[in-house]
């Protein structure tokens, strides 16, 4: 160091360059202790998986055919050889819960993916805009939100169909508004930040301040919302799958499986309802705890504690 | 205050007119075109074109759009040719049932719901406030058919304190037989005290921990006071908003009842439709849902803009 | 015996994982009549003795031990409803932020007549007219309107006014102001200040004033305590403690301050390191590790709080100073006068063209209104005409109240806003004008520090990436090269290469400042915009950036433009001193000559109002300052905007807007019609 | 059925009718009547539209279904017994001097009405089968050669020989008299279709345009109150209420019916549900409510295992108050249609190893066991096994439903196909006996999809049941449910003249139910063209037959057809079910006729 910079003084005093940078839990950590402070939090988590390994490991290790009707043993309460019963086209119902909960987990987590994709940028990028564009492309999202989410679906999955991947396409499509709402509200705040005004002073153009800067700092809210819209999403499929618009015979989601089971309802066949019906609404709940307690996570994530 | 009136009127009319284009947009969308989607696959070239002609959609598409709104303006949904009917019949006639359903549910909600959420925000932590929160953790994560389906099986087949077997389609007649809409709107009314109160508790908490609470307290009001007189009212406020943007979930949530519950209001006709591969009913009421749900958030943001002072000179 | 009288006080908080030991064994006492001051670095407890008095903490907090005696009450001892009638009643309180801490959904009529009605059971109407009957008290203009005004429809230094409204409704025996000012304007502040001092004297109460602000003090406080995490480390009344402070974190602050080197040019002293953490507060003497007189006896011992006058104690082993006998203090020689001689910058070019010269700059925001197609209205004037120059390596500060346009200034320069009208010449060349490529060369002369550096980098980015983000949209040399390059910057800003890795929430506010620095250079530009850079840090603090500014001005020849409401701090680096008002520079002057004989009313009301650390002074000044509020930028006052404000204004000063003339030797020149003094007989050009 | 039903025990209560009340029925799932005027199209022509709506107000010339068999009834027609002269060529008919609603006498010009509009509606018109000039058939109206109307007697003059049986029972039938109010070509323009000579040029254009008239309105629900159209009726009751949305609609008495049994109730209401489910819980809320529901049928997720002596064993809802009455059995067949016509799937269907491979797949045992819990029993060809009445040649009365898809899969595999897959693919095309056979590719796969309709448990399991099935022969089917109403509108008929309705590939609408065409001969069901065969099967040998067996008054024509026919497979036959229906324990009604009429003018609450 040369002497102008050196500032101490005469008198005993430490450098402040060497002032103990003192390395504090960083942010994910923080965030973690947060998070894993939330007991139910931690409980919720364990639950989906058990649940994710009961569905797409099940199948390994208990071995039935979901394909197959068998006519003679229809609606069979659990007992030897079929421990959840049989459903009414004499298929297993372990076996069938396991293949249901997949796809319903498949569809639920690749609409949220793509709720979140979507709507984050649109979000990032109608904040970042401002002006005319930003209010003309929150017009769109405010339409698109006075369109019962339910009414909309029906009616992309009645014209569209009602196949896998047209119905992640279909609910992806009406889950991604919420997030697309917060992130924007998000980039308009982080806009005016002055980091990004210095970025703006160093020269940067528009792409390098949407994808580095303003995006970055909506992670939080785009994961806690994708996880609230994952669970949006296995809630609406269920729910289409019940009023017969969701995925197709001989592809059951959980849904499609209540909405059978319910017809058994008089009949006290119970192990054709209350299974799913647990899984689907274990599923649904897990993930609006976990992103509950992630909220809580990253709203604390800068709070000194 | 009247220039945010009128600003916040000028965008819901900007909202209700996107909503009307994109609904246009998705009947545009329809595969194979409108006309093929309202006749069917085994459409012959002769009848789609003499339908298409008839319908104008061989004219530029700025042009049927609008014709298709100078309809709407005058109250013509178009006519669904597979029940052969103006869709707006069909569409007025359900209208009653489900507006009787959602504003009961609504109103009821909110009754229990400010309550509630107040209550736990106070007893913060509490044995009470835990005992809430996964009761509203768990209503909403119940799908709302299945809450449907278990009100259905204790109240009327198990414990048969209420039979339903009334058809309800109008608002009349859900007036009059209150049995007959009285589990649905139970099962709304739960599915959205879930998200109020929540809401409602996280208002609350919100407003204790602002700085003018404390500056009331060291005015020495009590915390009663504290609680009613400054806490309560700045909490309630934002509801007002959110009550706005709860309405198209709760016309959602509508649907579902209406079809588990099987009153005959716009949802379960549009669940009909929708099974029947009927689109212009099932589009027209999803646009008609659109808009009232749109002027149902307009109407909550203006009493938001009503009871906020703030909201005044912007 | 003392009004309040607290004894050996302790206050913790309860968190999740830990306890924060915030008050341990403060006492303190205060007289009827009397204002004891209470200072210190931001959390070492002060809100927190206001809060154990008026049992009012948050949550997890709780008082438990020592005594809280009101008129011979333990306060501590009553139960919610009989503390409830001392709060507001017997004692009141007012906040930091008149902002958030009033119901924003009420008028504030309603919160003062609350308090009436609470505590005197009175009728709507009795409680309604003692509230407005206590706004006249404070000095609002025309109450009875303004009792049904909601709080956002009033200006800061009004809800302030409406805050002490509503703590005095009941005539208290005690206030306690936390920070009253803080978020104030300097005028404001000393319009707020100079009140409560008013109300003290017509009411008769005791008065605790809370602030961070040794020169806020100087002039209100009889008695003054010192506190230093959690503890008061020493207390005394006010001449005695600034003239012969005895406990080294005291004289440390002192020695911090900006005014105290502005004159000597000395290097500002700065303490060491941060204040302990308060949930493992360490043992013995709390300040000893930042302590340079510290031993091992007070690593381990606790010294006691006292002195060889019972009206000046103090915590401490190696006291400073002169040691009391009663007779008038001596100011010593403390070793901190004896700091090295501050390091000049040189001035290059004298004569020639200047590296920035700012030619009538104008920037107007439109004020919009219209329902969907938003017509302009009308224009916030936030920067009106201003000509300045800034030499290569001199120090240019800007002044004025907030709102006066001085960051909008600092932006324009650094090519953040567009000016709507002048000319930015740097180098000669025009910033605004200059072909693409050219204006991006430019560009990267000028950089710009932020006031809160914190907020400045991104907090999901590492310091290298932040520092880098320059280099890389600049493309300069290779990745190797750009590290290479973070190093060196770093080194010289005294920050070890290790935090490169770090993330920005890592770091203490003077680390974090000095990063911002270091980014502003990594440029290597020529002039550096630093707007407010030390005004949201602790006097401590404030001069290590200080210092490092100023050697780094002498090492890479920088430039500045150096942006302040703080006089004081401006002072101490600035070589000239613009003073803006409303969007006008009124004068501009090599910094000497504006501060000792200062052309322009507005200045000198500045002057004035801006508080120092030195209570003979600060009782000494007999001037208001600056009445009134800032007008409204939107529609500025005609000819001199200084006018609604200015006891020397005449119509000529509504008719005619007055130009910069020069004053006296130099370049000082100012735009009065009926200056201070008068003007230099040639005018320049 | 009418007259002395009512005898069997599980009709209900046997005490004394009471005069007065109320019945409310429920609607099957999404099934409503969306066409009042009683000239249905071929998609209009449904059980629902014709016998629980039409018939209940417009009456045809003769109404079957007499003690619950397939016979007509002579009370309850409008038409006395025809009399034909001597040499066959002529049919003369009395009709009774009955009244419409508005007063006016039903007369043969009414009939004529008819007879002339689906002259000209031959496009149009449901039931009719164009001529099939190859084998000299020709059937209603293309074999009258005149039809005149004078008062109460109607002629007509044949141009072909006939079965008279067969005419009766099978083109007699059809005719619905029409008031002359009808015979408007827009609201109170007179029209002349009823009164132009049969088969003149002018009756041609005049009944279209009373046709475009007509069906136009038949379909305007919110106006079949408002029209004066439809407040013309001659049946036992008239429209009281009726609302397209739900597809509610009441009944009310028409005070001037002028047949036999008039009704005891004051009204029938028709309610609607949406789902069986909804529909089974209004039942497990009892009969005594306000707004009960006095005649439901039981899901068969939730009917009690069949049985035949006393059907109501195990009704789960005997504790609400209901009663199963003995079930009707249907004078019909169950089957679902293959589209022979389609370009992807008609060649395979064409092959007859195919077909019947694909018929070996069908478990209707295993069905009726596991889903319809018995109440059910086997379609075993083309002529129903039940009701009594019908004639059952020897050998199709021995016929046995079969399941047996490894014989399924043997076929294929002999025929060409790789069955080691699913779907199975054929490996050796062209047309020898151990060949794939005409239209097949080499790699073309044993695969098509088939339509059924949703909302019922049943039918889903029925879909995943012979799905399943077939998978084990190596026929891939995709099912796809969708709504009743949908495939309704995608089974148009396919042809080379309309390729654009051969998109469906298979559909389960449906059964036939044999009404009008009481005499089940196939003329007007599988014969080539035949308005009902949407689904393109063609068969000249099956044509010569059916035709022979309208010509002939012999029974053993009629014993060939049967046995031809048991060999060809032109629809893939499923259980007939029977409905278990819950009946309020007061009201008795007797067992519905075979041709799933409701005639509430027999019901009654008793005392
Ligand atoms: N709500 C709280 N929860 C936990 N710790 C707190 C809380 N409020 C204050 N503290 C801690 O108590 C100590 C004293 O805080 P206090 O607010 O009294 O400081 P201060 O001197 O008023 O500082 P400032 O000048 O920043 O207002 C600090 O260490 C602070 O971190
Ligand atoms: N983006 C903007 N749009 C409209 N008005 C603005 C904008 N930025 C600043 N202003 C207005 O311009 C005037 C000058 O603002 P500026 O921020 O430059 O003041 P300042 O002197 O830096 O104040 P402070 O001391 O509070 O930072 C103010 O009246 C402000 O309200
Ligand atoms: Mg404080
Ligand atoms: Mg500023
Ligand atoms: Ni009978």
């Amino acid at each position: 160091m040369t002497t102008t910079t050196d500032m101490t003084s005469d008198l005993p005093a430490p450098a402040p360059g060497t002032e103990p940078v003192e390395r504090p839990r960083s942010m994910l950590r923080r965030g973690w202790e947060v998070f894993s402070e939330n007991k139910l939090a931690l409980v919720a988590v364990g639950i989906l998986v058990v649940i994710v390994g009961f569905c797409f490991l099940g199948p390994l290790f208990y071995h039935s055919d979901t394909t197959v009707v068998d006519l003679h043993s229809v609606t069979r309460p659990p007992g030897t050889g079929h421990p959840l019963g049989t459903d009414n086209d004499g298929i297993d119902e372990l076996g069938k819960m396991m293949a249901g909960g997949q796809i319903s987990l498949e569809i639920g987590l690749a609409a949220g993916l793509i709720a979140a994709v979507v709507g984050a940028l649109y979000g990032a990028i109608a904040g970042y805009l401002g002006g005319w564009i930003d209010a003309l492309m929150m017009r769109v999202i405010d339409s698109l939100m006075s369109f019962p989410l339910i009414f909309l679906l029906i009616y992309l999955s009645s014209v569209y169909g009602k196949s896998k991947t047209m119905l992640i396409m279909e609910v992806g499509f009406t889950s991604w508004f919420g997030i697309t709402r917060l992130v924007r509200g998000e980039a308009l705040t982080l806009k005016v930040r002055d980091y990004v005004s210095a970025s703006r002073m160093m020269g940067a153009r528009g792409n390098r301040i949407v994808l580095r800067h303003i995006l970055p700092n909506t992670i939080g809210t785009t994961i806690v919302n994708t996880t609230f819209s994952i669970a949006d999403a296995v809630f609406a499929l269920s729910t289409l799958s019940y009023i017969g618009l969701g995925l197709q015979a001989p592809n059951n989601d959980l849904g499609g499986m209540l909405d059978i089971g319910t017809n058994y309802a008089s009949q006290g066949f119970w192990w054709m309802i209350y299974p799913p019906a647990i899984v689907i609404i274990l599923i649904i709940l897990c993930f609006n705890v976990i992103g509950d307690a992630l909220r809580d996570a990253f709203e604390t994530r800068l709070q000194k504690r | 205050m009247t220039a945010y009136l009128i600003r916040r009127l000028l965008q819901s009319v900007v909202t209700v007119f996107m909503v009307t284009v994109i609904s246009f947009g998705l009947m545009q969308l329809l595969p194979g075109g409108p006309v093929r989607a309202i006749l069917g696959s085994h459409a012959t070239p002769t009848t789609i074109a003499q339908l298409t002609h008839q319908m104008g959609l061989d004219r530029p598409v700025y042009v049927q759009y609008w014709n298709w709104l100078d309809g709407l303006l005058h109250g013509n949904l178009g006519f669904d040719y597979v029940q052969e009917r103006p869709v707006s019949d069909l569409l007025f006639n359900a209208l009653g049932a489900s507006a009787f359903i959602v504003g009961a549910a609504l109103i009821l909600a909110l009754l229990i719901a400010v309550p509630v959420g107040m209550v736990q925000a106070i007893k913060r932590n509490s044995a009470l406030d835990h005992g809430f929160t996964v009761f509203s953790f768990v209503a909403y994560g119940i799908p709302t058919f299945f809450i449907g389906f278990l009100i259905q099986q204790w109240f009327e087949d198990d414990l048969k304190w209420v039979s339903v077997q009334n058809q309800v389609s109008t608002f009349g007649d859900a007036l009059s037989n209150p049995e007959a809409v009285v589990l649905p709107i139970v099962t709304l009314t739960l599915t959205a005290v879930a998200g109020y109160s929540r809401y409602m508790r996280s208002g609350v908490l919100d407003q204790i921990t602002q700085e003018y609470v404390r500056t009331a307290k060291a005015k020495g009001a009590s915390s009663r006071r504290t609680l009613y007189a400054h806490v309560l009212r700045n909490a309630l406020i934002p509801m007002a908003t959110l009550i706005g943007l709860s309405l198209p979930n709760l016309v959602g949530g509508a649907l579902i009842v209406e079809y588990v519950f099987n009153i005959q209001g716009i949802g379960l006709l549009t669940t009909r439709a929708a099974q029947q591969n009927d689109y212009s009913i099932t589009l027209a009421a999803t646009l008609l849902t659109a808009v009232v749900t749109a002027i149902g958030s307009l109407l909550a943001d203006l009493s938001y803009a009503v009871l906020d002072p703030r909201v005044r000179l912007t | 015996m003392a009004l309040l009288e607290l004894t050996d006080v302790r206050t913790e908080i309860r968190l999740k994982r830990s306890v924060v030991h915030a008050l341990d064994g403060v006492s303190l006492s205060v007289d009827a009549g009397q204002t004891l001051g209470i200072v210190g670095e931001s959390g070492c407890g002060k809100t927190m003795t206001a809060m154990s008095i008026m049992q009012l903490l948050p949550n997890g907090g709780d008082v438990v031990g020592g005594q809280v005696l009101l008129d011979g009450r333990d306060l501590l001892q009553l139960d919610d409803a009989a503390m409830d009638h001392v709060r507001g009643n017997e004692i009141g309180m007012i906040f930091q932020d008149p902002a958030t801490s009033l119901n924003p959904t009420m008028t504030i009529g309603k919160q003062i007549s609350e308090s009436v009605r609470i505590h005197r059971h009175a009728s709507r109407k009795e409680a309604h007219d003692r509230a407005v009957e206590a706004l006249s008290l404070v000095g609002m203009p025309s109450p009875k309107q303004r009792a049904l005004a909601y709080p956002h429809e009033l200006s800061g230094g009004m809800r302030q006014r409406a805050m002490i409204a509503m703590a005095l409704a009941n005539e208290p025996k005690l206030l306690i102001a936390d920070e009253p000012t803080t978020a104030l304007d300097v005028t404001i502040q000393k319009q707020i200040l100079e009140l409560i001092d008013q109300l003290k004297h017509r009411l008769g109460m005791a008065v605790i004033l809370v602030t961070h602000d040794l020169g806020v003090i100087a002039g209100r406080a009889d008695q003054i305590a010192v506190m230093y995490a959690g503890k008061v480390v020493e207390t005394a009344d006010t001449e005695t403690l600034y003239a012969n402070p005895r406990h080294p974190y005291t004289e440390a602050l002192f020695a911090s301050l900006p005014e105290r080197g502005a004159d000597s040019g000395e290097r500002l002293y700065s303490i060491p390191g941060l204040p302990p953490d308060l949930t493992r507060p360490p043992a013995g003497c709390r300040f000893a590790p930042r302590c340079r007189y510290a031993t091992e006896e007070c690593r381990t011992t606790e010294p006691p709080l006292d002195g060889e006058l019972p009206e000046h104690r103090f915590a401490c082993f190696h006291p400073v100073g002169e040691a009391e006998t009663g007779a008038p203090a001596q100011v010593r020689d403390t070793a901190v006068t004896q700091a090295t001689e501050r390091t000049r910058t040189v001035r290059e070019s004298a004569g020639g063209e200047p590296l920035l010269r700012v030619t009538n700059l104008v920037k107007e925001y439109p004020v919009t209104s219209g329902l969907l197609l938003r017509r302009k209205v009308g224009a916030v004037s936030a920067v009106a005409d201003v000509s300045l120059t800034v030499d290569a390596g001199e120090t240019v500060g800007v002044v004025g109240e907030s709102g006066c346009g001085k960051t909008t200034l600092g932006k324009l320069i650094v090519g953040l806003e567009a000016p709507t009208g002048g000319e930015l010449l740097f180098n000669g060349k025009d910033l605004t004008r200059a072909p693409r490529a050219e204006r991006r060369q430019l560009r990267r002369d000028v950089q710009l520090m932020f006031q809160d550096s914190y907020a400045a980098m991104n907090p999901r980015m590492t310091v290298r990436t932040i520092m880098r983000e320059p280099l890389d949209i600049h493309r300069i040399g290779s990745p190797s090269e750009r590290d290479k390059r973070l190093r060196e910057i770093l080194d010289v800003v005294g920050l070890p290469s290790s935090a490169l890795e770090r993330y920005p929430h890592e770091f203490s506010g003077g680390q974090r400042q000095r990063i911002g620095l270091a980014r502003a250079l990594v440029l290597q530009p020529r002039l550096i915009v630093a707007d407010e850079p030390v005004s949201a840090l602790d006097v401590s603090i404030q001069s290590q950036v200080l210092n490092l500014m100023s050697d780094l001005r002498g090492e890479f020849g920088l430039s500045y433009l150096f942006i302040s409401h703080d006089l004081s701090v401006v002072r101490y680096l600035a070589d000239r001193i613009g003073v803006m008002y409303l969007g006008k520079l009124v004068e501009v002057g090599p910094a000497e000559s504006v501060y000792s004989s200062p052309v322009h009313h507005y200045t000198r009301g500045l002057l004035d109002t801006v508080p120092v650390a030195d209570p003979v002074l600060e009782k000494a000044k007999s001037s208001q300052g600056v009445a009134g509020e800032l007008p409204s930028a939107i529609d500025p006052p005609s000819g001199c905007r200084f006018r609604t404000r200015c006891a020397a204004a005449q119509d000529l000063c509504a008719s005619t807007e007055p130009p910069l003339v020069a004053f006296g030797a130099g370049d000082h020149l100012a735009a009065c019609h009926f200056p201070l003094r008068e003007a230099a007989a040639a005018q320049p050009a | 059925g009418s007259g002395g039903g009512g005898s069997n025990g599980a009709d209900g209560p046997t005490g004394s009718p009471v005069h007065g009340g109320v019945v409310r029925v429920a609607e099957a799932p999404s099934t409503f009547p969306n066409a009042i005027w009683p000239f249905d199209t071929a998609s209009q022509e449904s059980t629902v539209n014709t016998t629980q709506f039409q018939q209940l107000l417009y009456r045809p010339l003769y109404y079957w279904g007499l003690n619950d068999k397939v016979s007509l009834d002579p009370d309850v027609s409008i038409g006395q017994t025809p009399t034909w002269s001597a040499d066959g060529n002529t049919v003369t008919i009395q009709l009774k001097p009955w009244k419409w609603s508005n007063g006016e006498t039903v007369t043969a010009q009414d009939a004529l009405f008819w007879i002339n509009m689906s002259a000209a509606e031959t496009t149009t018109g449901g039931n009719y089968t164009p001529p099939n000039t190859a084998i000299g058939a020709k059937y209603f109206p293309d074999n009258i050669a005149s039809a005149t109307a004078s008062g109460q007697t109607l002629t007509l003059t044949l141009n072909t020989q006939v079965n008279q049986t067969w005419f009766l029972d099978n083109e007699l039938s059809q005719i619905v008299p029409m008031p002359l109010a009808w015979d408007v070509t827009g609201a109170g323009q007179q029209g002349k279709c009823a009164t132009d000579a049969f088969g003149s040029d002018a009756m041609k254009s005049d009944c279209a345009a009373d046709y475009n008239y007509l069906s136009a309105a038949s379909t305007k629900g919110s106006e079949y109150l408002s029209n004066p159209l439809w407040s013309v009726v001659n049946g036992p009751w008239k429209l009281k209420s009726y609302d397209g949305t739900s597809g509610a609609y009441g009944m009310v008495p028409n005070p001037s019916y002028s047949g036999p049994q008039k009704p005891y109730l004051d009204e029938v209401d028709f309610v609607p549900y949406t789902s069986a489910t909804k529909e089974y819980a209004d039942l497990q809320a009892g009969s005594s409510g306000a707004n009960a529901i006095d005649f439901g049928y039981l899901p068969a997720e939730n009917a009690a295992t069949f049985n035949a002596k006393n059907p109501d064993t195990g009704n789960p809802l005997s504790g609400q108050g209901y009663y199963t009455n003995a079930p009707t059995y249907l004078d019909s067949i169950e089957y679902y249609q293959i589209n022979f016509a389609n370009p992807t799937v008609g060649p395979l269907f064409k092959q007859p190893y195919f077909t019947k491979a694909l018929q070996e797949t069908v478990d209707q045992q295993g069905m009726i066991d596991g889903i319809y819990k018995g109440w059910a029993y086997p379609t075993t060809g083309a002529v129903p096994a039940e009701p009594a009445g019908n004639p059952l040649s020897p050998k199709s009365a021995a016929e046995k439903a079969t399941y047996d898809p490894a014989a399924a899969k043997q076929l294929l595999s002999s025929h060409g196909w790789d069955t080691n897959q699913t779907p199975a693919v054929c490996t050796s095309p062209g047309t020898g006996a151990n060949q794939c056979g005409d239209g097949i590719a080499a790699g073309t796969k044993a695969a098509y999809t088939l339509e059924y309709p949703s909302g019922s448990t049943a039918n889903d399991t029925m879909a995943a049941d012979m799905r399943s099935d077939a998978a084990k022969a190596g026929i891939s089917i995709n099912t796809v449910s969708k709504a009743q109403n949908t495939i309704g509108t995608e089974g148009v008929a396919c042809s080379p003249s309309q390729p654009a309705g051969c998109q469906w590939q298979a559909l389960l609408y449906g059964g036939w139910v044999f009404n009008p065409d009481y005499y089940p001969t196939g003329d007007a069901l599988f014969a080539t063209g035949a308005g009902p065969n949407i689904w393109g099967f063609s068969d000249p040998k099956l044509d010569q037959l059916a035709a022979k067996v309208t010509k002939s008054n012999d029974v053993n024509d009629m014993y060939a057809y049967e046995d031809y026919i048991a060999n060809d497979q032109p629809v893939i036959y499923i259980p007939n079910t029977l409905q278990t229906n819950e009946v309020t324990k007061k009201l008795h009604i007797d067992a519905g006729d075979p041709f799933q009429g409701f005639e509430p003018e027999y019901w009654y609450y008793t005392k």
